[in-house]
């Protein structure tokens, strides 16, 4: 489904704090990443209308919302936005807050029974908002937004506050919005993880600007950025594509930049995109590929470059036959033993389970 | 070396003029506590430091006097009202007051509320004389006393009244025209004075309602419109 | 059941109320979230009515809603009835007298709720009038019960203003408060202590439903 | 350069003010707080003072605080003097019949604070008087003023009760509103006017000045 | 420093859900770990004092706090309660907060400027908490209990809203707690990292229940947890201690159960006891040692089990010579090349760089 784009250029002044941001959506998830302080929470109400003093222009696809005083008021934007702290109505038991975005519900969005379902809050459809926990609240917050079926999702932090296992769960449901919907949805997190799985584009925000808007894939893969995305080990992140799948070992080969990669793991199908992380530590490196006759995921690669890494550390960029580069890790003595110099050819080992495994969708590539 | 005298709302201006008359023929201060007289019982039932008590009514000093928180032997009658019919400017006043009244060309009513004030009951008893009780049933206003009655009056509120022949002596009263009402009309409007117990040894008391039935004291009391009782 | 006096008293008090929720609520929330520089202005001049004892601000009510005042000479023009001495007046004058406590209970109720709600409810797509009763209201409920509590009681209770623009006709403007005073000023102390007992009485009783049913319908947590 | 009605009724307002608040303070907060039984019976007993007209309180104030009163009787063999007539006495009768207006606007306040803050507070060593004083006064600042504000402006125009009690003794209990009132008596309107204006007036710039000071002190997110 | 010892059997009851634990508090910090909605905040609340229906027994030491009835009301209690919603006084400045909190002190703690640095809340002082974003409300709110000086610690959350650099530099600062000012801590958090870095043992609540408290290492190490902890990766934990420093290379000699490792790194004093996690895809299994001569980490290891993993996957569990035990996670591909069987002896590559740092203290050990 075609997701009209969001283009803004904004500027917000407080004592102490600007925002100024440039910029447009692009399909899918973008996650909005940055310190804690840095704007991103201030960008979402710009963006949803919130903030009066917002100057510049906003506007989704042919809507005008904002051209430097609001054209469109904020209720009109028909925004989802699932605040930081959860604001659930306290004088509304969950089944009434969910009720009233449903009542107001102007565009398809999940269906109630789904959303309930997958969040995990049947049971809770009677508390009042006082009587949930941290991470209830902010469930039924995401999910009350959720079946508001807006047509642009706002996301500040909905799973901070919850456990690996129901994140897991949930975030699905969430990477699979743009593609069901048809509308853009931008997540702030501070959790690397998410991003890894959910977004499609990264938007990296210091001290009020945006200073990376890239696909997640190169944001993570440039050297430059792995200290501002918080300090990072060395790694790349490959986008994949499913080529075929022995049932037998529920293994899959997946076509990367680097190489076909033999994956393990639960059923994917053939055809569908994937996402690779191949951190530094995730790479053994060999003289020959004796003592690993048989084992997958054994390439031939030649040294590119080598720096030093942290304390101790050796970083050695590397290339496969198929042209993908990747980083290793090792400290000064391995590196005298493999005597490690630009262009050397060795053996890399890639760990598989290093796999993330992408949820949502083919536009990815399409676009791409 | 002052005295305390609670007086009824309508007598307020002459009680002035004569407290002041008093003071400077005697130097003493005396101090008024205007009002409502059924308050004003209440009020000495309950402690009020009142010396001199200038009621609305008889029934009330009496009262006090059965009750034995007033003297019996100074009860008087210190002042008799009378009333007047009163019509605001624009209306026609007609030449036999009262009873040449045409029920049609009155819009408001105004009398003191025949239940509390003795102004009241009067003023209701002379337009049952006047057999107009009936006719003016839908437009009879009740004020609080006969002074809210005035305020009605002076805000174009209602169009006729009857109130104390006092007021037409007084500053400050609203435009307007005036007929006596006869006094057989109604009940004579009779205001007793008493002394009260805790003031039944205070010598200035005693001689404040001397002096009120002293001749400057009546001279007062005329000027305003009030008879007075021999 | 109810005597005359009583009964209209009841009315007044309800109709009353319900005028101050009208024009109070919108003037409340106004005075809460309002940025305008003449906000302090308003809200000074919405406790102002309290400060004149009932009895004057009774005579200026006179003046203004008689048949030459500002707003009864119009009236009388457009109905041939004076303001005054009608029960129409009576509510005029019990609204303006009752209003800082309708208005000031709900301003600080309204603030409490903050911009939070509010601005969930936006995001949900909900029109700020929509917004206003669903969101905003039931969570300044407090504020509304209060507002409506002081303001009830203080019509009942209400009298020297009353008496003045109404009159006292029976009937029409001569409510119980009214008909109490009376009885203390003709002695008749018994009559007064009933039915001052009955307005006590069956205002508490009212009252207690009141609180009762309210917090029953809040939980714990909340109220 | 005040005269002695107002400036009397000042000081009456004043001190009725500290008192309603030493002692609708903490009754608003067991209110608010309370999970007792007799919760809703309280709160519906505060309201009540409204319900009575000011004249028919103060009748039963007359009573109460006279010499054979059950009040004013110990009061009156204590210190040889009645409650009646007296300063004290109008204290009392104001403080009472403006306890609803002082009472349940910091309830409210109370309420909206919450138990979060007093939490936090206890989990930081403050006793429940210092949590009291240091967070839940602050963070009801608002229900504070409005509390101050009715309390004050009721006290300054209440009458009936005050007449009743006090008597317009000059210079004892002959405040401002029985002043005017005795002006308009007497037919004196133009002196009438001119009280009530420079009380009006007064009230204005002293609510104006309240009001545009607390404003100013919060900033904009709070009020 | 001596930790008074926290000791509670208590019970509460709610609708439609029951806490209901006993057990008593381990020197250092303990992770409180569980699912949304599992008891957590309450378990803490009702330690603080702050749920009067709680019933049951708590002591402090010698301190009786509850005895079926509160004892010791909660402000008796000096316990420091950082909440999940990070209730800031609203009425008062960021700094006008932390001066609350220090003027009632009663217990040595860290100075106020320590705090403050450490946080990063210096340019924040006077702000008022509605002019805060999420993190640094959060921030506030760490700081304002720790220069409160209590005696017993509990935090709920306290940094689920943070960036990760923010917590990797706040983490030294909870982690050195216990030890500086001998109390204990009990810290609710969805992190697995942050258990691991910071925590020495860990608490398992499910469904208002402990159903764990163990050591940190034990608790992950054991497989039958691997699932309750949240869908872990087949791991091993395992407490290290600093055998010895090369300079040069920044490289540390670390004694294990599992041998002696070699970890590059920030320096760490020789002596001081580290944690060090392996987990199944940081091993890489070879016949021979041959083309790995003078890499580090090589170690002999003998099979000792084998149990279907991860779809498609052989978890073989392998102990080395000094008898540590870990877990590799192959594909059948890899197992048949290995030719594994129970009993075979094989080289192990253990990657570096996956060790911790563990920033506490020394009593672990004593304690062990
Ligand atoms: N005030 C309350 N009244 C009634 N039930 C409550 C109340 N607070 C929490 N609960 C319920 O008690 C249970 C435990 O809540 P608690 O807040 O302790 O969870 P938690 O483990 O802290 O979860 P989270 O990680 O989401 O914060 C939940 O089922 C919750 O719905
Ligand atoms: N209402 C406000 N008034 C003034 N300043 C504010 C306000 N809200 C936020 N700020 C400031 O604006 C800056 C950006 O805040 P914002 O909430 O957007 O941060 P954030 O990126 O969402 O951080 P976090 O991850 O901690 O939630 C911060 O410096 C904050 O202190
Ligand atoms: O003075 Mo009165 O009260 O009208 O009889
Ligand atoms: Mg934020
Ligand atoms: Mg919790």
């Amino acid at each position: 489904m075609s997701q009209p784009r969001l283009e803004f250029d904004i500027r917000l002044e407080r004592p102490g704090f600007t925002l100024s941001m440039a910029g447009q959506s692009r399909p899918g998830i973008t996650a909005v990443f940055g310190t804690s302080g840095c704007g991103k929470t201030t960008f979402l109400r710009c963006i949803a209308g919130l903030e009066p003093n917002c100057r510049g222009q906003v506007r989704l696809g042919d809507e005008v919302w904002l051209d430097d005083h609001p054209v469109r008021p904020a209720y009109q934007r028909n925004v989802g936005l699932v605040f930081q702290d959860a604001r659930l109505f306290a004088h509304l038991t969950v089944a009434g807050n969910l009720a009233y975005a449903l009542r107001r519900r102007r565009r398809e969005g999940p269906a109630l029974d789904e959303v309930i379902d997958t969040l995990g809050i049947g049971h809770l459809q009677q508390s009042l908002p006082s009587m949930l926990s941290g991470g209830e609240a902010q469930r039924v917050a995401l999910a009350r937004a959720l079946v508001a079926g807006p047509s642009l999702l706002l996301l500040d932090e909905p799973l901070a506050a919850l456990d690996y296992g129901r994140r897991r769960r949930i975030m699905p449901l969430i990477s699979e919005i743009p593609e069901r919907f048809g509308i853009s949805v931008f997540y702030v997190t501070h959790a690397r993880q998410e991003v890894l799985e959910m977004a499609d584009h990264l938007m990296l925000l210091e001290q009020g600007q945006c200073v990376l808007h890239e696909r997640v894939d190169t944001a993570f893969s440039t050297p430059a950025n792995w200290a501002r995305l918080g300090d990072l080990s060395p790694m790349v992140v490959w986008e994949g594509r499913v080529l075929a799948r022995d049932e037998a070992h529920s293994c899959h080969q997946i076509d990367t930049p680097g190489g076909v990669l033999s994956v393990p793991g639960e059923p994917i199908a053939v055809g569908q995109s994937v996402r690779i992380r191949i951190r530094s530590s995730d790479v053994v490196l060999l003289r020959s590929a004796d003592s690993l006759a048989g084992q997958s995921n054994v390439f031939p690669v030649c040294v590119i470059s080598m720096t030093p890494g942290g304390a101790g550390l050796v970083l050695v960029q590397l290339k496969t036959g198929a042209g993908g580069q990747f980083w290793s890790e090792v400290d000064w003595q391995t590196a005298s033993q493999l005597q490690l110099t630009e262009g050397v050819e060795l053996q890399a080992l890639i760990r598989p389970g290093t796999m993330r495994r992408y949820h949502a969708v083919q536009h990815f590539f399409r676009e791409g | 070396n002052s005295i305390q005298v609670a007086v009824a709302s309508n007598f307020l201006v002459p009680l002035k003029e004569i407290a002041a008359a008093f003071q400077s023929a005697h130097q003493i201060e005396v101090r008024i506590s205007p009002g409502a007289t059924g308050r004003h019982y209440a009020q000495i039932v309950n402690g009020a430091p009142f010396d001199v008590f200038l009621a609305a009514d008889q029934a009330r000093p009496q009262r006090l006097v059965d009750e034995g928180l007033a003297v019996a032997e100074s009860l008087y009658t210190y002042a008799q009202g009378r009333l007047v019919l009163w019509v605001s400017p624009g209306e026609l006043l007609p030449e036999d007051g009262l009873a040449g009244l045409d029920p049609a060309a009155v819009r408001r009513f105004g009398i003191a509320n025949p239940r509390t004030a003795p102004y009241g009951k009067a003023a209701q008893q002379a337009l049952a004389f006047a057999g107009l009780e009936q006719a003016l049933v839908d437009r009879l206003v009740y004020a609080e006393n006969v002074t809210q009655v005035l305020q009605y009056l002076a805000t174009g509120n209602i169009t006729h009244a009857l109130v104390a022949a006092s007021h037409t002596f007084m500053e400050g009263k609203p435009a307007g025209e005036w007929r006596l009402i006869p006094a057989n009309w109604h009940d004579p409007i009779r205001q007793d004075a008493v002394l009260l117990k805790r003031a039944s040894d205070n010598d200035a008391a005693l001689e404040f309602l001397a002096f009120i039935k002293e001749d400057q004291a009546k001279e007062i009391l005329a000027r305003y419109g009030y008879g007075v009782v021999e | 059941m109810m005597s005359g006096p009583v009964w209209l008293s009841v009315q007044l008090a309800v109709v009353t109320v319900v005028v101050l929720l009208l024009i109070g609520t919108p003037l409340a929330w106004w005075l809460a979230i309002s940025k305008s520089r003449w906000r302090s202005s308003v809200d000074a001049l919405v406790a102002l009515p309290l400060v004149l004892p009932p009895t004057v601000l009774g005579f200026y009510m006179l003046i203004l809603l008689g048949p030459e005042g500002a707003v009864g000479g119009p009236w009388f023009d457009l109905t041939g009835n004076t303001l005054t001495f009608s029960f129409t007046g009576l509510v005029i004058t019990s609204v303006l007298y009752s209003l800082p406590f309708v208005v000031q209970p709900l301003r600080d109720a309204f603030r409490s709720v903050g911009p939070g709600p509010m601005e969930a409810a936006t995001m949900l797509g909900a029109r700020p009038t929509d917004a206003f009763f669903t969101v905003a209201c039931p969570l300044a409920a407090r504020g509304f019960l209060t507002a409506i509590v002081l303001g009830f009681a203080h019509t009942l209770g209400e009298f020297g203003a009353v008496l003045m623009v109404g009159g006292s006709i029976p009937g029409e403007t001569r409510v119980v408060a009214i008909a109490i005073y009376e009885h203390v000023e003709v002695l008749n102390y018994a009559a007064a202590h009933q039915l001052s007992a009955g307005l006590l009485i069956f205002s508490f009783i009212v009252l207690l439903l009141v609180y009762s049913v309210n917090r029953r319908g809040r939980g714990a947590s909340i109220g």
